[in-house]
């Protein structure tokens, strides 16, 4: 069988050309690709379109390539938190796409599950609507929605093993288990990489058929952004 | 005068029943789940992939992995589980969630909120906000009844940009509890101790029915 | 906190009025609710919807209820292995809509999910076309189509937790954890049952805001329909 | 002539390629993944719910909870994954399985199928055919040539209630290999051995199109 490990994220991410749609998956800081975000910021890729629900800080996450100006556009839920971000949207120097979190997750999902459109009741009656077709369900409208694909998907996974099957963990989960089916190459980089056999079949969140490329990555930052605590 | 934000936070903790799903979204809404009554159990949701968020960890429980919509670190609670966002907002638009509490910066007479962006300003996003406000079942807002320059925030129309229409069912204002009429209209339910009703009929625009005697909030 | 579990299948079942639109998890004979069957038998409830893959065989599952006419229609994707079905059916006394497996599968996921339609391309050009919306995306033909609700559903899983929790075993999972989601009733039965927080929160497949009802099954036949086996 | 099923089974296993994800249908292509060519490393899909088919299992190994879309037991490799329906047809109709191979009672020159209903019969239901037919990227048809009655199933159009239309792409009868050309036409690629292009034109219904010699094919 042809082998989908590569050595690490530069290996992963060699053939990303410039003006590629990337997905990135992650919630806040919360289980990003991290290492392939250094790979990107090594390789100089230009002009990326990003499919992420956020777009990192300002010196973390996808804010790292916002800063080095390889970010085209961005397609979002939220982009607060971040300055520069801020900065080059007001100047014209980024596009920007704002979609609502469970219409983005499901347009992914749709993306990966080879359904071009689907209704969805979220945004009826607001600015998001605009141009789309409304039509009426059981007394309630809805708009229609289309589906998301990516030319390259990056994902974090807890563990993954050799055939491309990955388990997630916490909250860690978010966007990645869709991002993952509607890449038309999904690099997924896992902490920890085990041999196929390794796993419980029942508890695998993405199957190996959704994942081309798997490395361990290294050097996990895992960056908090709200460290709120209870004494103990 | 008015209720602080806790005394909002209290009072809408009174609308919680027991067994509920509820989704709480930034600020007062968090605090709701401080001021349950006793022998009300309930589960919330965090629509980043988590049913059961339990309190906040201790230093040594800390765990990056486990964050809530706030994307603060949280805990589990017997019983909690994880899902990816697409199964997050399944669950939400499924109306399976039977209580969304979140804020407002305007709400009209007949439900339509407003409370994502402000022309003008930089645009953060709306987040989930439009998910769960075109999904749940029964939502409450808790929001101040007049902006810092006095004007009122419960409005004939919204004047800034909807998140979503027709879904308020319920308000907790600093100055009172109001029901969103399905025909339209803020129904005065009850005062903030202290609070006349003219002075709730001087502070809302839009339409307010009072009807017979309004009690006084009770909050403990 | 009100509590979801019941004593036993014809506790859980007894509010199933005549005339429900029922959905039953399993495929073929695998995985299916097999107490809340027997407890419907037991009940004697009658002009059922029954939404299910399949329609079990002549003396198990599904096929019960067929044999005491408690069944009005089915909605499946494929009812051979039954005697007693083929016979009602070309008798004029049982409705079938035969529905393709994942359009199936998608139309429950999307009751669970709040769509209420979204398009695929199964069955375009067929017979299931007749009276549906098409249109093309990307030069490919899709057809329209639109969710399924249940009024109650019933899924069987390995082991289940008294938040309602649910985790499937092997391909018994199958339709269970959609339908799970499209009921407005979920009645779900484990084979064990167990306090909440003993299973892990990231390994649940149903989470348990969906189950309103649970309990721990007895006298688990799991019927193999075809016993394939080599030599050790 | 012509070859039996195991011959066909062998035939279409040179058509696999290493590390595709497939699905085989009931029949003829189940019998696929016991000839696949030495090196040649695939997964096989079953549309309840698993990746990765291992052989059946031992008499201790058998367990209800594991079986195939044809209702065996089986058992799992290393590397295994299981899923539920919706996700295995999202996994299906989103094009991530390679291969699709299943059996036909007709295929027209166009690439329509039909293979689930005959008229006057018993109707068993389509199953995952109609999801697979619509949505591979490639498929390819394990059939007889002709009905027991000799008339030819390769035709100009079905006769029979269509399953897809415009998807087959590969045929391996009993009598030969053809592609079916996107502009219409099965193109004669490979004989079966002993068998002339005089038999394979009087059996084909459909237009068949013979460009220069036509090999035999190569069976072990």
């Amino acid at each position: 069988m042809i082998s989908k490990v590569v050595k690490n994220a530069e290996e992963a991410v060699a053939d990303i050309q410039n003006g590629s749609v990337l997905m990135l998956g992650g919630f806040g800081l919360c289980g990003i690709p991290e290492n392939c975000i250094s790979a990107l910021l090594s390789s100089g890729v230009k002009n990326l379109t990003c499919i992420s629900n956020n777009a990192g800080v300002d010196d973390f996450g996808i804010g790292l390539l916002l800063k080095t100006r390889q970010v085209k556009k961005m397609i979002s839920s939220y982009v607060g938190e971040n300055a520069e971000f801020e900065r080059q949207l007001l100047n014209g120097e980024l596009e920007v796409d704002l979609v609502p979190q469970g219409t983005l997750a499901e347009r992914i999902r749709a993306g990966g599950a080879g359904i071009p459109a689907f209704f969805t009741p979220a945004g009826y009656g607001t600015e998001v609507a605009e141009g789309k077709e409304v039509r009426e369900f059981d007394g309630k409208k809805y708009l229609l929605e289309a589906w998301l694909k990516a030319d390259f998907s990056l994902v974090k996974a807890w563990k993954g093993d050799t055939a491309g099957n990955l388990v997630f963990k916490g909250t860690a989960r978010n966007f990645n288990p869709m991002m993952a089916t509607a890449g038309r190459v999904t690099i997924a980089e896992v902490e920890e990489l085990v041999p196929a056999g390794t796993l419980n079949p029942n508890d695998i969140h993405t199957p190996g058929v959704f994942v081309q490329r798997i490395f361990q990555g290294v050097n996990y930052e895992k960056r908090i952004e709200q460290r709120t605590i209870r004494q103990a | 005068m008015g209720l602080d934000k806790i005394a909002i936070a209290k009072r809408i903790a009174q609308e919680v029943k027991d067994g509920m799903y509820i989704n709480l979204g930034i600020g007062i809404p968090t605090l709701v789940a401080n001021y349950l009554p006793e022998g009300i159990d309930v589960v919330l949701q965090s629509e980043n992939g988590l049913l059961g968020i339990g309190p906040f960890p201790t230093e040594d429980e800390v765990d990056a992995d486990l964050i809530n919509a706030g994307k603060q670190t949280v805990s589990m609670i017997p019983g909690s589980s994880l899902f990816s966002s697409a199964d997050s907002f399944a669950m939400i638009r499924g109306g399976h969630i039977h209580l969304t509490i979140l804020g407002a910066m305007e709400v009209s007479e007949n439900g339509d909120i407003a409370n994502w962006k402000i022309p003008g300003k930089m645009v953060k996003g709306m987040g989930g906000a439009m998910d769960l406000v075109a999904s749940a079942e029964n939502i409450i807002v808790a929001m101040q009844h007049k902006s810092k320059d006095g004007q009122s925030k419960l409005l004939k129309e919204c004047t800034l940009p909807l998140t979503g229409i027709r879904c308020v069912k319920k308000i907790v204002s600093d100055l009172a509890v109001l029901e969103v009429l399905s025909e339209g209209g803020f129904k005065l339910l009850e005062r903030a101790p202290g609070v006349s009703v003219e002075e709730i009929k001087a502070s809302t625009a839009g339409k307010l029915i009072v009807e017979g005697e309004i009690p006084e909030m009770r909050i403990n």
